[in-house]
């Protein structure tokens, strides 16, 4: 290990548990320490991939012959008249070709992903396979249809629609807790991800502690000392 | 009895409000002790990671995979056992594998995962621009994706070190169609795009996603747009057990028994104190009455 | 020519037209505007890297305005300020060393993590006070969670195997379930609130007022 | 490979149905917002609490914190917009601050000044436009955490009364969801993916389910024509209840049809 190497881990885990402290509850000067670290070279890191992308797609495009890309140029710098209130009309035109391309990309898969797709992955034989399949499919296919009923809208939950309804909210709480548990290991692995990334080789250890005990400490003290508030920014 | 009685009630009221920086405190103790000090508990694989080792398993000398890191560090964390099982799989089956990042923070990962699997490369004698690429951050939003998908040469020029990529195996790689496989390893930041402009269009997709996106992901496994879907930290220690190479993922599944434990444990406690605190509230309005 | 740039028409129309040029290629095959469509697509990205630039004015005159007026903790959106500026001089020596990785292996990359990875705190908090048998719905929420989270426990497979296919059920069919029925549910209500942007229904999106939208 | 059951010269193979249903559904959304029809719509509890949301927060003094959301202009973003839209309305004639994180990704820097554009033209309808300060619509740059901290750090500091999550929120809408609720504030929230959904839903006050975000502009505008236009997406959903339950009757008795119709 060298120094850049000690120095990454040490202030990786300092900064990283002045961030933890959100979870004492309170706002702090060490979590806002952290915070505006991070915006700000989260959005140098911004303008980097940004001016990147310009100059790569853009610039680069143009010079090997794609006349057709100088257009993003042009309409990006009119997005920039939005500075000067008096011309910021001129923004509006490249803001509606954007929205308008934005919004069709988004659109034009969406009903073979989001409707026939899922309509046919629920269409299946009913009476062939072994139990579990048959079990798993009528369930599939019964949940699909009862939560379906209770997401009509302009009709108004009445009758045999009540019940089928009902049920299907039922089925949805059901779906709910498990999709809740499987979010649940996907925080808790990227938890334990963190915690290795500080606890592996056994020398980042010490600095992962340090931290922890130095940065609550000083919270808890502060916090008692009744200083927190005076020290953390305004908003 | 009276005292007996005050004491009992104000147990289950604790169990109901109770302050939650108790639990934060736990989880970190739970979490962090199991990894400083590591022992071996036994594990279990689970189909889904069976079908998506055999996808692996199929593949064939110089096919040619799309490796995407669609995830930021954090991400990568949580999906690393995954990564590094998979491709040090491709790279026993001397696959070609081009690499692509989809986040600024995924762009050190390729390297990292080079460094770890070097063994296995020096073995299968993988030279760069040949067998391998890293082609950088070439997916930085969903109109990239569409364009590589059509027409990859007009938009990916240059790797990710700043060399053109002509002369490589990618000459032969045009559009969606000259891909063997896409293996994305992802927190859901262009798998949708991935999905829409390749997926869609027929070429076939693997996916290690992180647990959050699991049940998103499921219905694309069901209708056939996903040939497998490897679970998060879980499914990666499956395939390190199946591959027999041990990595970060079966270390860290002590800390995860633990952690689910835990929130099993909370959640028992504050049923019990919930019901005990309603039934002392109904009594207490009964005497009352 | 400015009341042209001001006029709701144009403006639809070009959101339309744009629209129409990446939509319609999707479905209809013609070469030449399917190599249009991928090029406007690049086109708005540009735009789109563009608007950062009014993003940052934006940071940075809020970032003065706490400075001016000496707000309480204004050091820290100085501190943010120059780590802006910090950041982008370090990128002028290589982003695969120096400075600027460094930054991003012990400030950007940890940081991340955290904000990530603490989750796992927020679900257990939340999952404590949600998961009490209150009525129907919340004992059906608690069932399913518990048995889920039993079988995930690593431990629980090799001890107590025969929760994994009651496990499975649930994730297999309810999960799976509700997963589709969200999708379609989103999609048709996607696609109608489209119609109604294109047909100019929904101008507050667009940014207009009511004058001059009517 | 199943065989599509019908093909359209010069559409992409396996796309006819797609744009057929999408042109129908065109003129369905058409006919009734013509049409002068009065539509029942069930109550939307997530729509409703918005008003009584920033009520709260004026009556309490604390500011709104509402955010559009950390995607480019999709549907979520733009239904997002029109929930802020209706919020910023709500706040300027209640005089109460309005606070909107905005970045968080790429894709969202173009959102932006529509965004601020929507809230200052709220103001300006309500005569207040003194009252709008660009500086409550923080920037806190392209990174999806960084936009975390610092929406979780105006929470920890402004203490609102409510907080509305609109438009597309990945997994930070938890660490917002949750902070919210340990600071007692009113918390509104969209699901945009399934697993968003269930967690939300149990972390939140209100949540808006599948179609009610798109929904809401709609819904919200209280005119019958546009509300109207959300019977279109149940007869949608009817289709697709016929085409499931009637796929499963024939798929079980051996004809695939309903399957080649919609690859078609």
């Amino acid at each position: 290990m060298d120094i850049i190497e000690v120095s990454i881990v040490g202030v990786g885990a300092f900064l990283a548990i002045c961030m933890f402290t959100t979870l004492y509850g309170k706002s702090n000067p060490l979590y806002a320490l952290a915070e505006e670290s991070y915006i700000g070279f989260g959005t140098g890191l911004t303008i980097v991939i940004n001016l990147l992308f310009i100059y790569k797609t853009g610039i680069l495009g143009i010079q090997a012959g794609d006349w057709l890309l100088s257009f993003g140029i042009i309409l990006g710098i009119m997005v920039l008249a939005r500075i000067i209130p008096k011309y910021s009309y001129i923004a509006r035109v490249p803001i509606a070709i954007a929205i308008g391309a934005q919004f069709g990309l988004a659109l034009r898969t969406t009903i073979f992903t989001g409707f026939l797709d899922q309509i046919r992955a629920t269409i299946f034989p009913l009476l062939t396979g072994d139990a579990m399949t048959l079990l798993n499919r009528w369930t599939i296919a019964l949940s699909v249809i009862f939560m379906l009923s209770f997401f009509f809208y302009t009709t108004e939950l009445k009758g045999p629609l009540r019940w089928s309804a009902r049920i299907g909210e039922y089925a949805m709480y059901v779906a709910f807790g498990g999709i809740f548990a499987q979010t649940f290991m996907g925080r808790l692995s990227l938890f334990v991800g963190f915690m290795q990334n500080y606890t592996v080789p056994p020398w980042k250890i010490p600095y992962l502690l340090g931290s922890l005990i130095i940065v609550f400490a000083a919270v808890i003290i502060l916090d008692r000392a009744k200083l927190l508030e005076k020290l953390t920014p305004e908003e | 009895m009276t005292e007996q009685k005050t004491e009992k009630r104000s147990i289950y009221r604790m169990l109901v409000e109770y302050d939650r920086r108790i639990i934060y405190l736990f989880i970190f103790v739970l979490i962090i002790a199991p990894l400083m000090q590591p022992f071996s508990l036994p594990i279990q694989v689970s189909p889904g990671t069976m079908t998506y080792y055999n996808v692996i398993n199929g593949l064939k000398k110089d096919d040619v995979v799309l490796v995407v890191f669609d995830t930021e560090f954090s991400g990568y964390m949580e999906i690393q056992s995954g990564i590094l099982a998979s491709i040090k799989m491709m790279f026993e089956h001397e696959v070609k594998v081009a690499i692509a990042v989809s986040h600024p923070e995924a762009t050190g990962i390729p390297q990292l995962v080079f460094d770890q699997l070097k063994g296995v490369m020096d073995q299968h004698h993988y030279i760069y621009g040949q067998n391998y690429i890293n082609l950088g951050y070439i997916f930085p939003n969903e109109a990239s994706v569409a364009s590589t998908a059509q027409d990859f040469h007009s938009i990916v020029r240059q790797d990710a070190y700043g060399k053109s990529i002509q002369g490589t195996f990618l000459d032969n790689v045009n559009t969606w169609k000259d891909w063997t496989l896409i293996s994305d390893y992802t927190t859901g930041i262009q798998s949708g795009s991935l999905i829409n402009h390749y997926g869609l269009r027929g070429t076939p997709m693997i996916v290690n996603c992180i647990g959050v996106m699991i049940s998103t992901q499921m219905p694309y496994v069901s209708s056939g747009i996903y040939k497998a879907l490897l679970e998060s930290m879980r499914g990666g220690a499956e395939l390190e057990y199946l591959t027999s190479s041990p990595g970060p993922g079966l270390t860290a599944m002590n800390s995860f028994t633990l952690g689910h434990y835990l929130l099993m444990i909370a959640i028992i406690l504050g049923n019990i104190g919930y019901f005990g605190y309603r039934s002392e509230m109904s009594r207490k309005a009964k005497e009352e009455r | 020519m400015s009341s042209f740039f001001k006029s709701k028409t144009a403006q639809l129309t070009i959101m339309i037209l744009s629209f129409l040029a990446i939509f319609v290629p999707y479905f209809i095959d013609v070469p030449v505007m399917t190599t249009f469509s991928t090029k406007l697509i690049t086109i708005t990205a540009i735009v789109s890297a563009f608007t950062l630039l009014l993003a940052l004015y934006s940071q940075f005159r809020r970032g003065y305005t706490f400075i001016q007026k000496k707000k309480r903790g204004w050091i820290f959106k100085a501190y943010m300020m120059i780590s802006i500026v910090l950041m982008l001089v370090f990128a002028l020596f290589g982003q695969e060393t120096g400075p600027y990785n460094w930054v991003m292996y012990a400030i950007i990359t940890p940081l991340s993590s955290v904000n990530y990875s603490i989750l796992v705190f927020y679900m257990a908090s939340t999952g404590a006070r949600a998961f009490r048998a209150r009525n129907t719905r919340a004992l059906l929420l608690l069932i399913t969670g518990f048995i889920v989270l039993f079988y995930q426990a690593p431990l629980t497979g090799a001890f107590f195997p025969q929760l994994t296919p009651v496990a499975l059920y649930f994730t297999n069919t309810f999960v799976a379930a509700v997963a589709k029925m969200f999708l379609i549910s989103v999609t048709v209500g996607a696609i109608v609130f489209g119609m109604r942007v294109l047909m100019g229904k929904e101008t507050t999106i667009l940014g207009f007022t009511k004058e001059e939208a009517s | 490979m199943v065989n599509p059951l019908f093909q359209v010269p010069g559409i992409v193979s396996g796309r006819a149905l797609g744009l057929i249903l999408v042109i129908v559904l065109a003129i369905l959304v058409y006919y009734y917002m013509s049409s002068g029809k009065k539509i029942y719509i069930r109550r939307v509890p997530g729509l409703d609490a918005i008003e009584e949301a920033v009520g709260r927060s004026a009556e309490m003094g604390k500011p709104v914190v509402c955010s559009f959301g950390i995607g480019g202009f999709t549907y979520w973003t733009m239904a997002g917009l029109a929930i802020l839209s209706h919020v910023a309305t709500l706040s300027a004639r209640t005089g109460t601050r309005l606070i909107v994180p905005t970045g968080g990704s790429n894709d969202s820097l173009i959102v932006r000044p529509v965004a601020e554009e929507i809230v200052r033209n709220a103001y300006l309808l309500e005569g207040k436009v003194e009252a709008f300060d660009s500086n409550d619509m923080p920037f806190m740059s392209g990174q999806q955490y960084a936009y975390t901290g610092g929406y979780i750090g105006i929470l920890q500091r402004t203490r609102p009364g409510s907080v509305i999550m609109t438009g597309y929120h990945a997994s930070e809408a938890m660490n917002i969801a949750e902070t919210s609720n340990a600071i007692g504030a009113i918390t509104i929230s969209v699901g945009a993916y399934i697993s968003n959904t269930a967690c939300l839903a149990c972390a939140s006050d209100y949540i808006l389910i599948g179609e009610e975000a798109p929904a809401a502009g709609a819904y919200l505008s209280k005119e019958p024509p546009l509300r109207a236009s959300i019977r279109a997406q149940d007869i949608y959903k009817a289709v697709s209840l016929i085409l499931i339950i009637g796929g499963l009757i024939l798929m079980t008795a051996g004809s695939d049809i309903v399957i080649r119709l919609l690859v078609s």
